[in-house]
């Protein structure tokens, strides 16, 4: 565990694409401190040097010095130099440096007013057809039953089961209205947005289980619209995945 | 300029009346002439649009410059009017450039 | 101290208070039309391919409206030039033509409105398209009149051809699967096309009020204070000239592309 | 809007009664007060509905005392159980409400309404606004879209609940069963007040533009004056797109469009039958191309008080003035390119990201400049702390917090963390409410005299101030560590759902602890507002009284006035000689030279001393 003073009370990064957040939360915050520090001592000496009962008379001209013009030349400089160094380079990792499906686990969320569906493949590996003109009352997602992989597929309602050290690749899509999808221990975050099909990804790099929480008002039940990610082993996920999918000899289904 | 009797304003004024008369004209020509262009097809839609909408602009452009008498107005109207095509540029170009399919992760790959 | 500027200019600026105030509230209308322009142009090249209707208007209404606008605009600023020749009658005269016009183009505008609404499409059990503007009086309780056509496909009925046949077709209710008029909640484009017009339709009717206001409750100033009558007129003349030209953006991007 | 300049007939001498007086004036000090009171009154309203959302966010389920009741009364049970507990739709509506009602009908008339009326037509010493009536129908309009917004707590359904942010398409879709409901009501209301800024701000330019004293060149403006010209700007063309928006969203409320709504929605198990293909995005764009300029609105005119107090009790010039109207012109601009930044995860590509990203670091930049200024301009000083020079000074150290933590929000890569979390509530908080509520109390005890010839209790101000700051800080510096700890905002359980459970990691005990702690600084810092109020209303009838114009010994126009300044301001022609600072000028015998002085000897034959 690092010091409080290194990770500022973050959660624990379990995941290994996050450690550039973390570095630039991390060095804005120095930036932050270290002006603010700046800006404070001087304000609270000026404060009791320039009280009127020690200077009667005020000075017309004041401040000679051009000093402050280099120190917003030099603020302007850091953040620039923190946007090139860290900021795009991080955020291009993120949306530009997608895993192959291959290498990947490729699980397709939905959202829905208040839970977080994942919809695996199966032990196949092929997701199902689907389309909105199969939608209905039982088929919130229009799966195309009469499509084989249909035997397959499986939908994990709110707690989810990937591997550990493996790149997962989620496509993200909402049913109703904008959801967001936050894991903070996995330094993840995207809107879901319906109508729009995002792709997003992290690798998780410690067993464990940790929380997926909402991040966009969705409504009443938007507090508590919480999921889970346990990161297992690749053959614990194997077998889970076994004794979820239907087709590959498992409890199957999920969705009626 | 204010003053209603003056001589020499009149006279400015009558030929201002004819300018506007022939400008309505134009105008009203202009009009055919989109419909027209709408319903000619010049190779693409691309194309047709411009066109169409080149002629829109244009008589917009007649009815600012002499009907609201923008040609010789203050510059300071000018500056504010700059300032708004600047911020309604950045608005609309900026909107439709982030809903580019480039700009949306991943658009192409991944439609369903 | 009286508020300066009124009627006279201000030596820097050149601009009496109203003018330059007029100015500033038509750059704020620029922006509420250009977000509204803009949002008809995200919605229409987002939507998926052969979902945005053409020619659902109809051109020849919108082309008079055209003309009857501009033919306003133009009573308007020889009316407003009248003035400054010292021209009251002339003044009252034209102003009369321009207000006749604004309120044939609401005229023509409502009965566009009302043709949209009656206008139905049917989309029948069998998968039969039935298009055309409903028979009030014939319609009852378990059977839909229309005055239409059958059109072949959706494609027809997103793009219709300029000419057809008219006929009367008789539709049982319970052969009715879809039933959908061409009023706002069709489809975006319908939609954009109330919301956009019908916020026109609100500045005209504004423009109307001002421009009588002027022209007849509010006249007296004319004998007290001419010089700041001329003023107003003038101003309401750049309003109306302003909404003037929002139509001739309306009009293609509406009734023609 | 047309050519309504009506200025008052001089020959008009017969004395109106109190309807023409106080209720249908046209006088830019009567409109100034009206909004000052009415903006008061909401900003203790959107307090009063945070109040309770904090009950709930310290006491999960917890019927709130006294009030709790009392809402399940008059709202129903579906709002608030008959025991008075709050219910999430209630928690929802209330925080939309907040948001709205600080946003819009607390803050920005205060600003722009209260002071920009009542001190910018006697700063630049004009007898008015140049549109008088027109200023009266903007209060009006804003009076109005105060009420609808106000009525929309008793509609069926409650009010808005999607957010002050009123994200479609949960805005559109939240509560069908009734209609008209709470968001039709805020869309109305949202019309009203937009319609009153745009008035306003077409007033507030013309007038600054054409009704300058003689002599008032542009360099001479008090620095007031500016953030008030450009605020107007950011007004005048930044509400008109979320006008439109709104509109757009009000005919898919109550019209059956589909411009917010995509294809193939399914709400609670149903397929949504409306046409689609709509786009939630473009709401978000409408509405932060509008919110983001919104947000200088809330804090230029704040920094301007801010100079005013802190030029008049340094009893020097700004350093730096020149540099201050560039840099606040400047973020005016750029205010309008950096919108997008709250909608980092809405699924951004690079370029895009890099733009945004980009403009908001340019954007601190022109903040950085002002706040370095009016730092800098402490040196030298002989520095009086009364109670409207606390709370300038107050203000400082807060907007710089507040500022320096929206740093790591603007850049993308960091966002993905801290977006939604209680740390961009206590970003933005920082800015203004100890920020901007700070400035305005520095104007209000600093103008007070002008308006009433009374001053305010100097010892009950320095009391306000003191507890304020304490419990300010102790309700927003905790969002931080929140924030940081990973608890998201518009948590109706206050983020208990997300406590750490054996082997889950999750929100701390002590993260979650500290709920309590924002809540009791936010119920110890309304009692602490009691001074104020009393002290507000106690010095209109028994404050000592002013024995001259011009207590504070200030230099610009508003103090040249009699107290209070009757109908149409100035009893002299005006004319300006000089800068708005002239504090102690060497060689002259009075610390302060108004701008109206005549004084040969000490007109400096430029603008503005060298240094500007
Ligand atoms: C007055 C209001 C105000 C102001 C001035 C600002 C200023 C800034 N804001 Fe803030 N912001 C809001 C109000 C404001 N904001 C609101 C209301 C929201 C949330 C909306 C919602 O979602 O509901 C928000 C949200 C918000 C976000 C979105 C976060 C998210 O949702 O994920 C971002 C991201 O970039 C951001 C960035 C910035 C930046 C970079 C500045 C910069 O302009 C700041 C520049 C200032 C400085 C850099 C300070 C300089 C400091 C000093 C000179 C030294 C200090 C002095 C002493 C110590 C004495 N803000
Ligand atoms: C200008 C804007 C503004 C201001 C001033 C405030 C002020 C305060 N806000 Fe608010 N807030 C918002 C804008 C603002 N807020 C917005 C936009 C949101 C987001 C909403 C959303 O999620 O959609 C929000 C959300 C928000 C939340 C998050 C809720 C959630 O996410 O679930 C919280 C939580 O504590 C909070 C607290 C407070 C507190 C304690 C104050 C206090 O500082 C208030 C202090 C008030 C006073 C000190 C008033 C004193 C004056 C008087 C008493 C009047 C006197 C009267 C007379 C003399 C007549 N606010
Ligand atoms: Cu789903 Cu919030
Ligand atoms: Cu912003």
């Amino acid at each position: 565990m690092k010091s409080l003073f290194a990770t500022l009370g973050l959660p624990h990064d379990a995941s290994m694409q996050g450690g550039g957040t973390d570095n630039l939360i991390l060095a804005v915050h120095i930036l932050m401190f270290v002006l603010f520090a700046g800006w404070i001592s001087y304000f609270i000496y000026v404060l009791f040097r320039f009280h009127e009962s020690r200077t009667p008379k005020a000075d017309y001209e004041g401040v000679k010095s051009h000093a402050s013009t280099f120190l917003e030349v030099l603020v302007a400089l850091i953040e620039g130099a923190l946007l090139i160094a860290l900021a795009i380079p991080v955020w291009a990792r993120t949306v530009d440096k997608f895993p192959s499906e291959k290498e990947s686990t490729v699980v397709r969320i939905v959202a829905q007013q208040f839970q977080w569906n994942a919809w695996y493949p199966g032990t196949n590996g092929m997701f199902v057809n689907a389309d909105p003109k199969f939608v209905a009352g039982d088929n919130l997602f229009g799966f195309d039953k009469s499509d084989p992989n249909f035997k397959y597929n499986f939908i994990a309602a709110s707690d989810f089961v990937v591997p550990n050290k493996k790149p997962v690749l989620v496509y993200l899509s909402s049913l109703d209205v904008i959801h967001s999808f936050s894991c903070r221990p996995l330094r993840t975050m995207q809107d879901a947005i319906p109508g729009i099909r995002f792709p997003l990804h992290f690798t998780p790099n410690e067993l464990g289980t940790y929380q997926i929480n909402c991040a966009q008002l969705c409504g009443s039940g938007h507090y508590a619209m919480r999921g889970t990610i346990k990161v297992v082993s690749q053959e614990d996920y194997d077998k889970w995945i076994a004794q979820r999918s239907k087709a590959g000899g498992g409890a199957g289904g999920g969705y009626e | 300029m204010n003053n209603p009797s003056n001589e020499e304003d009149s006279k400015a004024v009558k030929k201002h009346v004819q300018q506007h008369v022939m400008i309505a004209v134009g105008l009203a020509l202009g009009t055919i002439m989109t419909v027209w262009t709408s319903q000619t097809n010049f190779g693409s839609f691309a194309l047709n649009v411009t066109i169409t909408l080149g002629i829109a602009a244009a008589q917009a452009f007649m009815v600012a410059a002499f009907f609201m008498h923008l040609l010789s107005e203050k510059k300071l109207i000018y500056c504010f009017l700059i300032f708004t095509a600047i911020f309604f540029v950045v608005m609309m170009g900026i909107t439709l450039w982030s809903r580019m399919p480039e700009n949306i992760i991943h658009y192409k790959q991944y439609v369903p | 101290m009286n508020i300066p500027y009124t009627v006279d200019r201000r030596e820097d600026t050149g601009l009496y208070n109203a003018k330059l105030g007029v100015w500033l509230f038509l750059a704020s209308e620029v922006m509420l039309f250009g977000a509204l322009f803009s949002s008809y142009i995200l919605l229409r090249f987002g939507a998926d391919v052969g979902t945005w209707p053409r020619h659902w208007l109809d051109y020849k209404l919108g082309a008079v409206n055209t003309i009857i606008l501009i033919v306003s605009s133009v009573t308007n600023v020889i009316a407003w030039a009248n003035l400054k020749l010292g021209s009251f009658s002339k003044y009252r005269a034209y102003q009369v033509l321009t207000m006749v016009c604004a309120l044939t183009f609401l005229g023509i505008k409502s009965t566009e409105y009302y043709g949209k609404f009656h206008h139905f499409t049917i989309i029948c059990k069998d998968g039969r398209i039935a298009d055309g503007h409903i028979q009030k009086a014939e319609t009852t309780a378990d059977k839909v009149v229309i005055d239409g056509r059958w059109a072949p496909d959706m494609a027809s009925i997103m793009d219709p051809p300029a000419k057809f046949e008219e006929q009367k077709i008789e539709i049982e209710r319970k052969e009715i699967v879809e039933m959908h008029n061409y009023g706002p909640s069709r489809n975006n484009f319908t939609g954009l096309y109330f919301t956009l017009t019908g916020l026109h339709v609100l500045h005209i009717i504004g423009g109307i009020i001002v421009i009588f206001a002027i022209w007849g409750p509010l006249n007296g100033m004319w004998k007290t204070d001419p010089a700041r009558y001329t003023n107003r007129v003038e101003v309401a003349g750049l309003f109306w000239s302003f909404v003037d030209m929002v139509w001739l953006f309306i009009f293609p991007t509406f009734y023609l592309l | 809007m047309h050519a309504e300049t009506h200025s008052h007939d001089a020959h008009h001498h017969e004395e109106p009664g109190f309807w023409q007086k106080c209720i249908f004036s046209t006088d830019h000090k009567v409109v100034g007060i009206q909004y000052a009171v009415t903006a008061l009154m909401f900003l203790f309203a959107g307090f009063s509905l945070m109040l309770m959302m904090r009950w709930q966010l310290a006491h999960p389920g917890q019927p709130i005392p006294f009030v709790g009741k009392i809402l399940s009364h008059f709202l129903g049970e579906d709002m608030a159980s008959k025991e008075g507990v709050m219910s999430p739709d209630l928690y929802n509506s209330f925080g939309a409400m907040h948001g709205t009602i600080m946003v819009f009908l607390a803050i920005v008339p205060l600003l722009t309404g209260a002071f920009g009326n009542y001190v910018m037509p006697l700063q630049i010493g004009a007898p008015d606004m140049a549109f008088p009536r027109l200023n009266m129908m903007s209060y009006m309009s804003y009076f109005f879209g105060g009420v609808v917004m106000l009525a929309s707590f008793f509609v069926p359904g409650g009010a808005a609940k999607s957010g002050w942010t009123s994200y479609s398409p949960l805005a559109t879709v939240n509560d069908m069963a009734h209609h008209p409901n709470g968001q039709t009501f805020w869309l109305i209301g949202m019309v009203f007040l937009i319609t009153s800024s745009l008035l306003g701000s077409v007033n507030i330019i013309t007038t600054i533009i054409q009704l300058r004293a003689k002599g008032l060149t542009w360099m001479r403006l008090p620095f007031f004056v500016w953030a008030q010209f450009v605020t107007a700007f950011l007004l005048l063309l930044a509400f008109p797109p979320l006008e439109a928006a709104g509109c757009l969203q009000l005919m898919d409320n109550s019209f059956g469009t589909s411009f917010f709504l995509p294809s193939g929605l399914v709400i609670s198990g149903q397929k949504l039958h409306v046409a689609g293909g709509g786009s939630p995005l473009l709401w978000q764009h409408l509405f932060w191309f509008l919110a983001h300029p919104e947000v200088y609105v809330l804090i230029l005119p704040a920094m301007g008080i801010v100079a005013e107090v802190i030029a008049n009790n340094t009893r020097k010039p700004l350093w730096g003035y020149r540099s201050l109207v560039y840099a606040s012109m400047v973020l005016g601009f750029l205010s309008f390119v950096v919108w997008a930044h709250h909608m980092f995860l809405t699924g951004m590509g690079v370029h895009i990201a890099t733009f945004f990203q980009t403009t908001t670091m340019m954007i601190s930049i022109p903040s950085v400049i002002i706040l370095t200024a009016l730092l800098i301009s402490l040196w030298g000083g002989s520095i009086r702390f009364n109670t409207p020079m606390l709370f300038a000074v107050g203000f400082l150290p807060m907007f710089g917090i507040g500022g320096l933590t929206g740093l790591p929000l603007g850049f993308n890569a960091s966002d993905i963390q801290l977006h939604d979390s209680y740390y961009v509530i206590g970003h933005f908080h920082y800015v203004v409410a100890p920020g901007t509520i700070f400035a305005i109390f520095a104007g209000i005890y600093y103008w007070y005299p002008k308006a009433t010839g009374r001053m305010m209790n100097e010892y009950w101000g320095r009391i306000h101030f003191a507890l304020s700051f304490l419990f300010m800080n102790l309700i927003f510096m905790p969002m931080f560590i929140q924030g940081l700890a990973g608890m998201s905002r518009r948590m109706y359980d206050g983020g208990l759902h997300y406590a750490e459970q054996a082997g889950v990691p999750g929100l701390s005990p002590f993260v979650l602890s500290l709920n309590k702690v924002i809540s009791y600084a936010a119920f110890s810092l309304a009692v602490a507002q009691l001074p104020f109020i009393i002290n507000f209303i106690w010095s209109i009838y028994y404050g000592k009284k002013v024995t001259s114009d011009n207590p504070w010994d200030a230099t610009t126009l508003e103090w040249q006035t009699p107290t209070p300044p009757g109908h149409g301001n100035f009893d002299k022609e005006i004319e300006v000689f000089r800068g708005p600072y002239e504090y102690s000028v060497p060689n002259h015998a009075r610390n302060f030279l108004p701008q109206n002085d005549p004084d040969k000897a000490h007109t400096p034959t430029h603008e503005h001393p060298v240094h500007g």
